[in-house]
């Protein structure tokens, strides 16, 4: 569907310009679906919005236990939204585990609802519980609305005469048909979905409709001792919106980049987490000329995806952390001949395997320094999961026009996080000239563009220039083997350069919040955008001097950087990591900048960043 | 760099290149390197449609010197590179030249893959056994025992046979010859240029600096005849200067032996024939210890089966048929989305 | 942590760690776990001379599980880090857990290395023909045209069969058997247990998340008899459940063939007896298609010959004796020296 | 022979402070074990000296081509030599190829030894001489000494009866005879050499003794046009000296680790140049407790060498550049498990497979930072070829107390280099203290010793401590699996801190030449130590306000290294790269380091830092 129409508020609610909704519980409750449907229909209601699912680690871990609970959070507004939230308004608990795992988080006073019927003693024992926490009081803190979802559900679809297993699957959407309820949105939507979702079998069709509505009439009936809520659509620029996670729209922005380019494209991949879905996304494609090969290991995915680009193709390859250090000679053989290759870096909580589901930022000084000798390429990073879309397509065009590797940096939390997305039109987006050399006259495989310092690109297949390229030093004037001093040197500075030059072909930094001068400059890169902008933002409606400034490209850092860092008397870099872009500003443009890293493979609270600008004003 | 040639007309001038050849005097890639020169000009393959991928090592210099496309990379990817690049372009014709070092220890695992997914390349091992370029370590195919820089007092590992290697992963084409082996070494380039899959290539090389004669108890003029056996499909196993042994099988034992033609009631009839379709003949022929066997040469195994490459392209071309021309939009615009 | 245990006293329950275990309810790794903690109580090693090392993978979680030292290392790498261990310390019993991914993909050089060397470590593949960690993508075993996360229309490569690359490789020790068949595995695992050298075991096992039932049509009770042959050293390769089928070698052909006896004048005297010394009936056995053959299960080959570990511990013994205590000052001094 | 008697000048030679010699011919000449035995009789006259062989890439490349030539160059003095120098005063070409290669680099008017009998039409003409050079006047500024030395050699061993081409081999003696006379230099120990290096074969002992003897005599009889030399003994400290090159001295190194240590040691390598001959050398000593594995590949080789370590002993591997970078996941994992581990990277012209027989400097960022995530370890450097023995005893010593993996990073100058060296005794050297853990009581594998940061060792074997570790991250309190947020930060920064805390273990920053203040540091590492403290002694003789400080500990840096470079107005880092240590000082102390890179395959010339030294302080 494109359109929709949303429920008029009744008088009887409150209007929130916010709200932080967190669903708890076991990898078999459909916590992530109740979350998508709550997301489909807040952005129906044109709220904006941010979601951030967290999985465990586990595939499917055993039911009850702790470390599978699964979580997912979303955070709608009438106004713009730039992160999931800190502190959840309201927590959805499906069973013990998902209380214990999750209660820290909840506000003071917040909305706890909870499935009394899963608080039996096997799954508090799970849990670790000596009582039961609906009981001991321990909870009085909170807004307890306290249900025996189990029951009610089973009784709402018994007619359906399902199993005893399946009438329990339908919880979720009782949950869900309350949470409607409770925020006055639509069903309709959602039944649609579930129509054609389980189509195949109108039994749970009807069971799960009648469960959503169930839930929503409980909400009506049921003494609830508490108001419902109105969130207000936000005002957002007029246009075509979706829904749209990190890793399907970097897929996209390559899909993309196929069509700006008229090339086609070669994905060497290997599995893993929490890169996988890219190569999922993008093996669905193939009517787009894009080939997808599920390589043996990450050292082969890259060089089968650099045999491709030597063959004229787009070569990709994408992976995560371990994966991403396997490939670090091959990067180093697309950087000494000269070829395009792009390559994403879907962040994970290291060292070594380490967090694999969870989030870090802390592969930058990898991507910019981790292959032998003088190596350098291109390195950018998206902020948001829909800027993945056009990050994926920057680094496209950046390889071939330079011919060069270009590494994109995302992370998992971009890659599962989602945002509402103002869809752009393919022939808005900016054409990629591709030329191959044909001409054999005066011809040899290291010609450069006097301007861009690219090579010129010759492939397999053209008459006349047959060459050969590799790995070992080249000849600046002949491109054939050369161990000679000075030319290496040449080389090397040449490679350099080319690297270096890209900073005249990409946007100058902008302040993303702020004045352009002041007491403190916020410094951020990758996913920490969200947060630090609204913390920002927020700081600064309390009267503070402080700006934000996002960095996309990392390598080359954008040319009026320095010049813009010395603006401000103090720069602070929140990073998800030990403090690595604070190295490189540090190192080239000599401001003391000072670092605030987090490393818990979670993404900053506003407020922790908030309360840091804070000191560092008072201090 | 060179210029258009027509490539009806191309000779093994065609083929070579004005880099100047860097290999040890005396070397056997030197023959190797002429014989493929040789052959390439009759396969009809227009230079430019023509691809050398090399991994690292004395061996792989080769493309250096070969007239066509050519990829030096690193040391034992070059299947990966060469998977890519067929791949991306399947019109072209993708050679590999690797060593039992770039091939086997370091790059084992590319050349499996490669091999069991059955791309479209030609891969020609140059074993010699040692690791030349390094100047003189052991290698996969070494000896147990074999005295080197890096084991003075002799290695402990035992070699693999690249052969067997090639079978045990469902290697599609698997055969054997010799640098000096003109003739022999010609036919079995043809056959690898003529299959449709993986060709894979054992080149016994002789490295006179580091491990010289390594393999002249078998190739040498004088005892070539006992110690080799020249594998023809539909032909008996039989070798010697008269042509006076051939290969039984033992019922008793399931294993291969060695007899005289004629001797004690042995005929022709008890031969084995060569069969290069049967998987368990090819493994039992690249099996047999030497020197109690001849040395098998020739092609062991030959079987025609989908491509990887080939395959893939079929799936595009599927999707093309079943989803149509790309459509950017129509996939943003796809699914749940709202106007405002 | 545990406390110290006289080894003739250990129990299954000595072998089990406090963590819970997290693979998924179902999952064929919980009966394979199961089976090791039962045997290992008899092979008389005290848990402290125990190692298990494992790669990256729902399998190779095992280590977490074993009571014993374990290395729960990276992505395929298993094999290496297990021949260091041996090699530093040949008095440890060494185990390696790894899975199809992790010992076939990106581990298949290790592993074929390890397998050639003769390192005397214990492999266990458990080959459940998917990616189970990493949510579902097909696996260097899974079936051509297999549909998954990462295939939406089929893969197009073609499977290796885990134990003949084993046999390609020269494996001393290739076995086969299922993660439900306590009895068989049992025994497989104690025979493993006491070969000197690389004992390599594949273990179909069920993934019950990702692929399920892959391994139903010969696992199951209904059809096990008659697609499955329990291979025996110096026993007849019959199978059926009224043992009335058998596996001859076809003369002509020179390839196996299932017979049933009693029809047309076949007796068990035309049925192959399994010789787990003959490598050519190992690899005969191991590559039989299914299900035109039933698959083979059981001790495949198996030789015994000097292992790696073994021989560099005998090196650096000789050269104790030959070469006496180290002297780094003697050492030092050697060769052309001048005082001032 | 440990002592040996020199020929006492005679009046008639000039007697000289310092010469730098050079030896080039082809592969085939044999100027390698000329330049050895050359070096071997000015280190028996008690010269200080340094040495340069140069190889071809090539094994073995055909004779006579440019790219066969094969150089030896020392540089022998009485006084402190610290390089093997810039420009040769004494220059022995073999051929024409040797000539053309190698004439550049000849001292204006230096001594030009020729083999005439070389420059035939066809050595000529694959050394691309248009016409002669001995005939055309090219060599007019130079001091040409023009013999047939082909001729006079075969005359000179016709009576052993030769074939052409052995007697043609004995060239080189003859040449050597001639530059012994011309330094005065005693025949007997070359002789001696030869006698038990040609045992086996009778005639060619007398044949090369014979040529050498003849060479001798020719320049006792023939008019040289110049006279003869003598450069004195050199006043060195009191002591057993040995020539030593650094691949030998890295090896020797690690032999004394296990002596000083009491474990044994497997070195996990796969060959590559230049790192092989420290396999090499180190598979001769198994006798030490030394087990050397030649692993499939770099990365089979790393983890082979931390399976060690986890069973007890030391783990060891040794590689260069592109190895280095496919080490790096292993190394994330000897560092999430803290394992003690010594990798040697013997650094080689890059990118990719580079320059492979040429020196650089250029691994220092992919050492400290080529890892995924948050990944500290410690990186030390060898500054000459003797010192390379103290370094790798030193990451033995600080990866087994710290129970981390250090990366001693020498290159291809040291590598093959050679210099006098004071041979220390065992019992002089520190001894290395470890301690594995063996008291189940209240162990976990993650104990940490608290001063240190390092935790306990328990090996497979003992008693009691059965445990398993991996690359997920721990627990801090138990070593169990932990995705704990705060537990990883807490992981993150102990695994930082440990490193860090190192500085406090290390030798402070010495001043290496000159004040401890003033207009100029010269802050250098690794293999440039030699050139720079040259340089910057010339530069102070002619009362230039500089210093040279040359840093061994790379990560952590010394803890005064920072107050120690505010001391000086300015600094300069001269390294064989584009520009690495200066961005870690910049970075770590805000510093305005300025780069003076060189990335040509070659050591840097003295005259080259000299005049860049004094530019510096003109401007
Ligand atoms: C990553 C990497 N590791 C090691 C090397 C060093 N290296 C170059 S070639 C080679 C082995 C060569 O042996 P082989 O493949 O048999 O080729 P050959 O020289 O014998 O023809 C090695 C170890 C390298 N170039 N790159
Ligand atoms: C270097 C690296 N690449 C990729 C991954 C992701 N990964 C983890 S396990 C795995 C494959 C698991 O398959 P298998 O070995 O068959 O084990 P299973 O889970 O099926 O038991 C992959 C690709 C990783 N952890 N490290
Ligand atoms: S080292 Fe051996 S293989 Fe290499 S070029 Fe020389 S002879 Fe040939
Ligand atoms: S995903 Fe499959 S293999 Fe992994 S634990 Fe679950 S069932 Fe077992
Ligand atoms: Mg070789
Ligand atoms: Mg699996």
């Amino acid at each position: 569907m494109t359109e929709s129409n949303i429920v008029t508020s009744s008088s009887a609610r409150t209007v929130l310009d916010s709200a932080v909704v967190r669903f708890a519980g076991d990898s078999g409750d459909g916590m992530q679906v109740t979350g998508d449907q709550f997301t489909a229909a807040a952005a129906l209601a044109r709220n904006d919005l941010a979601t951030f699912p967290d999985f465990p680690a586990e595939i499917r871990a055993p039911a009850g236990t702790l470390y599978g609970v699964s979580g997912f959070q979303i955070n709608f507004a009438s106004q713009d939204v730039f992160t999931p939230g800190d502190a959840p308004d309201v927590l959805v608990a499906m069973n013990p585990a998902a209380l214990k795992t999750n209660l820290r988080d909840l506000k003071r006073g917040g909305l706890l609802i909870v499935n009394a019927g899963a608080f039996n003693a096997a799954n508090l024992k799970k849990a670790g519980y000596e009582t039961n926490p609906l009981e001991d009081g321990s909870l009085n803190g909170f807004n307890l609305v306290n249900i025996d979802i189990t029951k009610l559900t089973v009784a709402a679809v018994k007619e359906q005469g399902l199993s005893n297993k399946e009438a329990h699957r339908c919880k979720n959407f009782w949950t869900l048909g309350l949470m409607f309820w409770l925020y006055g949105r639509p069903l309709e939507p959602t039944i649609k979905w579930i129509q054609n979702k389980f189509h195949k079998r109108d039994d749970l069709v009807q069971a799960n409709i009648a469960a959503l509505k169930a839930g929503h009439a409980y909400g009506e009936t049921a003494e609830i001792s508490h108001n419902r809520y109105e969130v207000p659509a936000a005002p957002v620029a007029s246009g075509t919106y979706r829904n749209i996670g990190g890793n399907t729209a970097t897929a996209w922005g390559l899909l993309a980049a196929t069509q700006l380019s008229g090339l086609n494209m070669v994905l060497g991949a290997y599995p893993i987490t929490p890169a996988s879905d890219v190569l999922h996304e993008l093996s669905k494609f193939k009517h787009f000329g894009v080939t997808t090969i599920q390589a043996e290991d990450e050292i082969a995915a890259v060089c089968a995806a650099i045999g491709a680009s030597y063959a004229g193709n787009i070569g990709v390859t994408t992976t995560s952390g371990p994966g991403m250090a396997l490939k670090m000679e091959g990067i180093g053989l697309a950087i000494a001949t000269e070829l395009p290759l792009v390559i994403v870096d879907i962040q994970r909580g290291g060292p070594s395997t380490g967090l694999p589901t969870k989030t870090e930022q802390a592969d930058l000084l990898q991507a910019v320094y981790g292959r032998n000798s003088e190596a350098p390429l291109c390195v950018i990073a998206a902020s948001t999961p829909g800027n993945c879309f056009y990050m994926a397509i920057e680094a496209a065009r950046l390889a071939l026009k330079y011919m060069t590797p270009v590494i994109l940096l995302t992370d998992g939390y971009l890659a599962n996080g989602t945002e509402p997305w103002l869809i752009p039109k393919l022939d808005e987006l900016p054409r990629i000239e591709v030329k191959f050399r044909t001409d054999p006259q005066g011809f040899h495989p290291f010609l450069r563009d006097p301007k861009t310092l690219a090579r010129n690109w010759a492939i397999p297949g053209t008459p006349g220039l047959t060459h050969r390229i590799g790995g070992l030093e080249k000849d600046y004037d002949s491109g054939h083997i050369s161990y000679a001093p000075s030319n290496h040197e040449l080389m090397c500075q040449t490679r350099a350069a080319k690297i270096a030059g890209i900073a005249d072909d990409v946007p100058e930094q902008q302040i993303d919040v702020g004045d352009e001068s002041g007491k403190l400059l916020v410094l951020g890169w990758g996913s920490t955008y969200g947060s630090i902008r609204e913390a920002v933002q927020r700081c600064r409606t309390r009267g503070l001097s402080v700006s934000h400034a996002h960095v996309h490209y990392l390598n080359p850092l954008p040319k009026n950087l320095g010049e813009l860092l010395k603006r401000f008397d103090r720069v602070l870099v929140p990073e998800l990591n030990l403090g690595q872009l604070v190295k490189l500003v540090r190192s080239q443009y000599l401001v003391p900048a000072e670092s605030f890293p987090k490393v818990q493979g979670q993404p900053f609270k506003i407020s922790e960043l908030e309360e840091r600008i804070r000191q560092m004003m008072e201090s | 760099m060179s210029n258009i040639v027509e490539p009806t007309r191309l000779t093994k001038k065609d083929f070579e290149t004005d880099q100047d050849v860097r290999w040890c005097p005396g070397c056997g890639d030197y023959s190797i390197l002429a014989n493929v020169q040789r052959v390439m000009p009759e396969l009809g393959v227009p230079l430019e449609q023509m691809v050398w991928v090399s991994g690292i090592g004395c061996s792989s210099r080769f493309p250096y010197y070969m007239n066509t496309y050519g990829f030096h990379t690193i040391h034992g990817r070059a299947p990966a590179f060469a998977t890519g690049i067929k791949v991306a372009n399947p019109k072209l014709s993708v050679w590999l030249a690797t060593g039992d070092g770039d091939g086997l220890s370091i790059g084992g695992n590319h050349l499996m893959h490669c091999l069991r997914r059955n791309v479209d390349v030609k891969i020609l091992l140059f074993n010699n056994r040692i690791y030349g370029l390094t100047k003189g370590q052991y290698s996969p195919t070494s000896e147990v025992g074999k005295i080197t820089k890096s084991t003075p007092v002799g290695s402990a590992d035992q070699p693999v046979d690249p052969a067997c290697v090639a079978l045990g992963v469902n290697g599609s084409f698997v055969a054997r010859s010799v640098d000096v082996e003109a003739q022999h070494l010609g036919d079995v380039l043809r056959r690898a240029a003529h299959h449709v899959g993986t060709a894979f290539i054992e080149i016994y090389q002789n490295c006179n600096v580091f491990n010289d004669g390594a393999f002249d108890s078998f190739t040498e003029k004088a005892h070539k005849a006992e110690r080799q056996i020249r594998v023809e499909h539909g032909k008996p196993l039989i070798f010697g200067a008269n042509r006076e042994k051939g290969i039984r099988l033992n019922m008793r034992t399931l294993a291969l032996e060695v007899v005289s033609i004629g001797v004690n009631g042995v005929t022709e009839a008890d031969i084995v024939v060569h069969d290069e379709t049967n998987p368990t003949l090819a493994y039992m022929l690249a099996h047999m210890p030497y020197p109690a066997f001849p040395v098998a040469l020739g092609v062991l195994f030959a079987e025609t089966r989908p491509t990887y490459d080939g395959s893939l392209s079929e799936q595009r071309l599927g999707a093309e048929l079943k989803q149509g021309k790309p459509d950017l939009d129509k996939l943003l615009r796809g699914g749940e989305t709202w106007t405002i």
